[in-house]
């Protein structure tokens, strides 16, 4: 047992930092130091940025222009991207289709996508829920029906976030009703420009626009764009779910906000003092660190599980349960720092510190931490079941 | 100890409970929400005609010569459905300072009188951005004497100003910036020259306002430097109302999410049918329950002669509901998955409405180290 | 609305204060007040002084020998009764066993029984709980077979608190094996002298013997101790369940465990100064304070409820979680004063002050208090379904 | 960053587990706490024989040289079955003060051997009436020079003292009652003159003291007025192996609660079905694997040259374990219900063992400070 790095590691960490702090552009820097989420044309941007040095998708393997790394490298890469800064795009294309085309993909449709996705030239977005299903994945009702060589697609998707970005949607559709619910499922992938797409915008309540409802309307594709066997797509969504899920626990962005909640709570001036000689709420950041020094440890324990061929399974849902609730828990200290100023409303910086233009608004958005990608609810229903065996 | 309301109190109620039922539907708000006032001067003058606005202000002042309890009634049915009227800032806290002032009985009666037939909207400016929650820290001068002042300085998150026709301002005339003695409170106009407002919408669905003060002209209420006991009656008074509106928000909030586990269903069945849910559910009841006790609680200690007891009162009553009041709405959002995450669900909107409950006139930190000075 | 008392309420106070003072032995307050529980002789001591005042059984009717006070009379006279030290002895007879003769014993029984039990001259116990059965009260197996004029008992009872000081026993047996569980239940009252009854005392882990298992081995009863019919004792339970309870939340003993611990957190040095003055040590407190404020005026509210004619019914489940949480963690706070005298062990004031002398022992009995009774999970359930229609 | 045992770290796992699993069972630990020293004098010298005593305690001192991940594996294992033995207080505290405090090598050298032999017993004497957990608030005297002080006033809470040989004891020889600079350590016979113990039995099972220094003859350790250095790393040492007991005991306690709900049956079924309680040995278990986590995070950090790197992470370790070890022995019992309250079920005392770790070297409030005052 050993806590260090080794003199290697600690090098690249070196490295990735020089690099960061050369290519990445301020604006960026500031709105993701804010919480802020970027748009469209700002995502594509740094994404391409990170492409042209190969770091567009560090948990790919090699073969498909991934990094190759070690657990400790991403580990470091990700501390390092927070340290400097740097936004944490979310790429649907990245995160969830990029795996399941190295695993189920045809050569075509990896080689159709890959390049694509890796240079964020589309934009992919999740058609996975559907309106009534909730954690009830399964019961989808999205229907495709094969008509000659096209999937001819009806019904709908909710929660899809960034579908007003998309170019391109992956989605599960149910493809017969006969056995049991999961068995009639496909994965299949659809062009947002198809006709038919609609997309109604749902803002949330940050008072942003981050999710829609998609309708598909008799949209029609062609069935090369059907990934793995037809009524096997429940396989390919599982496969997702136990595939090696580094961020899972988001330590690294959990260490960042607590560092800078810290130096916020030094300069923040409430009744004659710097809000971190409060002690009560000094205590509630300490004890924020030290739920969060047990969940880092325990992320490397399933990370070195995981690197020695143990697939992480039901721990990860141990990851995202303590994961979520130490984000949210520093997004709550954080509107709590903010006191009044939690009141404006989308006036960022207008009405005070710019530190607390968004806190609120992280706060309330950040609610949907524990609900989507599994509900805490139902990560503890997968570990009673898969770990303890109840 | 006596738990039971009178008959006009009930009826009051059974009023007030009513109107918020039939006429301050979710959708009905949602239109105001879109005026530029952000709350309707119609349903303002209405609440006037039905003497809801005097009803818990002394008689010699044009009120009903209400007690708190009156105050409470109205404030629980309108943080039941989020009323956007500015009841909170101009009744319970600006017609309250103007009672409360000493100072020249005829102009505060006149402008009580016109507050509560609804013709004036006066909001309080107090939190400075560097106050906290001190009441007593206090960086606004004001300099002058008798019949002229003039402030300097900054108000922040003045809710409701950018319609308000005038101000009650604290100042500094006197003392260090923490010193209880040494403020005063002041009456400003709204136009008044060196009065400048940054406007901005709420969170909770209002307007607010920070303020700066350039030499702006003001009049004393009450005695100079003797401001700080009547501005901490007036914050404890409307503590005690937001708690009334916290509780019913909790309410609705604990309703809602009882109503959507009860219809909703997840692999075949209502997921009501969870146990895990059930016991949650049963914790938002005794949070709303409870919550209902405090409310009681500290409706009834407003009336104390004692100007500690009252405080510990309103600290314990802030302290216990604010995480109860965050409890229910995290939970209500949580159970209700993605649609309460949505602006088209009131769900949503009770859980902004009771975040800011939370942090207005004292955090729960804040009015736990303050009950427990008082009480140690 | 109105938070006052009348001067009348507050007249009676103050004369149960001065009787309580005048006829209180030292004694007796002082094992009270460090928490201890009193022996059989100081409970006979103490419940005959009560009863010599007719203070021994404040819930009962007047015509029973009961105080006939009112709902503020009762809430007052706890009070004072905490306020004083004076101990708060939990007999059976008074609390479970009057109320059932009351509503469903004959004559006989009530001449028999009531009034000794009023002079604490029988010691009851409580035969309800079995092993195995745990929060399932009606699997009970204990069986009853009439035989002639008697009733012929086997079987065994366990958690019987006092069963090693008790003079008789009631308790349900099983009397028919047909219909639902709940249907062959009677409500027997037994002998401990007769022949067939055994008792095995069970160490708690306070270290101390307060319970019981209880063998009944063809233990012979006449059948006229049988109350209510036979087949309908578990009516006869449920009466006491909806039956007013009073003290359920615990509300005047645990302002009085707050009083005290605060007194104690002044006088305790810790590292140069009273530990009232560290800042998290006294905002739990508050805290706890704060949280009593709450349940008390629920109380209250209940009570109110009650005295105008609605059964607590549900309600009391709220109280009974509440309550007792706020036992625990007052106790909890009393263990963590302590520090190090938390380690010696039976060992009263012989290591440190006597106030540390039997903290952790109140505190490792006092997790019983969500256990007995319906435990919080059962009370859980009951509101879920009571309450809420879940 | 590596997590893995070495291989001869894993054999020494290996044995000292099955030594618990086979001979450490409940029930023989009944027995050994009907003796009078409340632990087996037999099974300490099998310890010595084993290697388990030196295991992690310096080869220049006849130890194996391993590292404080030994002394982990050894100190879980001995919670796992709440070994009652005096390992913590001899091997881990005394020996290592010895080990870390300045001094005469020959003199240490001898009494480090006779303690990995299992012939010495010694006990550290560190806690005082009003000291709290601040190891330098020492108001115990020394006074002498050389080879001759004597010792004045009183000491608590000295676990193990009864069978103790010699004792280690923090003393004032300079400065003001809480000043780090000034107190030293020495070492003082049993049986030296007075001496004077007042015996206890302790919650967990085991046997400790308080203990008055009247003139008793001590041996100054290491530099007269730099004790303080020495104890607070040892403690932080100590602390960290109670933190490996506890994980120890909660391991245990949630497994007996986890097969207890699935054997276990009410209303027909077995209780590990219902829902809630399925998610609370579901938090039991996430709670005994960050407690892991913190574990192996604080055994890896002792080795830090850095003296506040090695604070902050035993504070830190300290701090999050405390709760959720309470959280455990609460929930075992509660969950287990009546027979969870009894002497005779393992769980109560489990229960008994993890109340006591709470409250041990520092609370959590205590360590929570620590932390965030290293770490600001």
């Amino acid at each position: 047992m050993n806590i260090d790095f080794t003199a290697e590691e600690l090098q690249f960490k070196e490295e990735v930092r020089e690099w960061f702090n050369a290519n990445l552009p301020a604006d960026l820097k500031r709105k993701s130091e804010l919480g802020i989420a970027l748009n469209k044309e700002e995502t594509q941007t740094w994404g391409k940025i990170l492409n042209s040095n190969g770091w567009a998708a560090i948990n790919w393997p090699k073969e498909y222009g991934g990094t190759g790394w070690s657990v400790s490298q991403k580990h470091l890469f990700d501390e390092v991207r927070v340290e400097v800064g740097a936004p944490n795009i979310m790429s649907m294309g990245v995160a969830m289709l990029g795996p399941v085309l190295h695993a189920f993909g045809t050569d075509e449709q990896k080689a159709e996508h890959l390049p694509r996705i890796l240079n964020y030239d589309d934009w992919w977005c999740q058609g996975y829920s559907e309106p009534g299903a909730g954690s009830d994945l399964a019961s989808l009702k999205t229907a495709a029906k094969l008509e000659g060589d096209e999937y001819v697609v009806n019904g709908s998707k909710i929660w899809t976030t960034y579908a007003h970005y998309a170019d391109k949607m992956f989605c599960l559709v149910r493809t017969s009703t006969e056995g049991r619910k999961q068995e009639g499922i496909s994965f299949l992938l659809l062009d947002m420009n198809d006709p038919g797409m609609t997309v109604r915008p749902i803002v949330s309540i940050d008072g942003e626009h981050h999710l829609n409802q998609t309708f598909m309307d008799d949209v029609r594709t062609h069935k090369s764009n059907l990934v793995h066997e037809e009524n096997k797509g429940w396989t390919v969504a599982k496969y997702l779910l136990t595939h090696e899920r580094t961020g899972i626990a988001g330590v690294a962005g959990s260490k960042a906000a607590i560092a800078k909640l810290k130096a916020l709570a030094k300069k923040t001036i409430v009744d004659g003092k710097p809000a971190i000689e409060n002690e009560q709420f000094a205590m509630k950041i300490a004890q924020v660190e030290v739920d969060l020094k047990a969940l880092e440890y325990t992320n490397f324990r399933t990370l070195a599980a995981s690197a020695t061929g143990g697939a992480p399974g039901a721990e990860s849902s141990l990851l995202k349960i303590k994961g979520t609730q130490i984000q949210q828990l520093l997004a709550e200290l954080k509107v709590e720092l903010a006191g009044y100023l939690a009141y404006p409303w989308g006036t960022l910086g207008e009405a005070g510190p710019e530190d607390f233009g968004h806190a609120v608004a992280s706060y309330n958005f950040g609610r949907a931490s524990t609900i989507y990608g599994g509900s805490t609810e139902v990560q503890y229903n997968v570990m009673s079941k898969g770990i303890l065996g109840l | 100890m006596d738990f039971s309301l009178s008959e006009e109190q009930q009826l009051i109620k059974e009023s007030v409970d009513k109107f918020i039922a039939k006429d301050y539907v979710f959708e009905n708000r949602n239109k105001i929400l879109e005026t530029e006032d952000r709350f309707s001067r119609d349903l303002w003058k209405q609440y006037a005609e039905l003497g809801w606005l005097g009803m818990a202000l002394p008689e010699e002042y044009g009120g009903f010569g209400g007690s708190a309890v009156e105050n409470m009634l109205v404030s629980e049915a309108f943080g039941s459905a989020m009323v956007l009227e500015p009841y909170l800032s101009t009744v319970v806290m600006a017609a309250n300072a103007l009672v409360l002032a000493g100072g020249s009985e005829d102009q505060k009666k006149e402008l009580v009188e016109q507050i509560i037939a609804g013709d004036l909207l006066i909001s309080v400016a107090y939190a400075e951005a560097e106050s906290g929650y001190n009441l007593a820290n206090v960086s606004v001068t004001a300099n002058g004497s008798g019949d002229s002042y003039s402030l300097n300085g900054e108000k922040i998150v003045v809710l409701n100003a950018p319609s308000a026709d005038k101000f009650i301002v604290s100042a500094r005339t006197s003392g260090e910036q923490s010193d209880q003695s040494g403020v005063s409170l002041f009456l400003v106009d709204a136009n008044a020259t060196g009065v400048e407002l940054t406007s901005y919408n709420t969170m909770d669905g209002g307007r607010g306002a920070n303020i700066t003060f350039n030499n702006a002209s003001a009049t004393l209420l009450g005695a100079e430097g003797e401001g700080f006991e009547v501005l901490d009656q007036v914050i404890d008074i409307a503590t005690a109302a937001i708690c009334a509106q916290a509780l019913g928000a909790m309410n609705t909030a604990f309703q809602r999410t009882l109503e959507y586990i009860k219809t909703r269903e997840q692999f075949g069945v209502p997921i009501g049918t969870f146990q895990v849910l059930q016991h949650r559910l049963v914790d938002m009841f005794m949070a709303v329950e409870a919550s209902r006790s405090m409310v009681y609680m500290v409706s009834m200690s407003l009336a104390s002669d004692d100007a500690n007891e009252r405080r510990a009162a309103v600290s314990s009553a802030k302290a216990f509901m604010g995480p109860e009041a965050r409890k229910v709405a995290q939970e209500a959002v949580q159970i209700h998955g993605g649609v309460g995450m949505t602006e088209e669900l009131d769900v949503g909107h009770y859980f902004r409405y009771l975040t800011l409950f939370c942090g207005t006139f004292g955090s729960t930190d804040y009015h736990l180290k303050r009950f427990a000075e008082l009480t140690q």
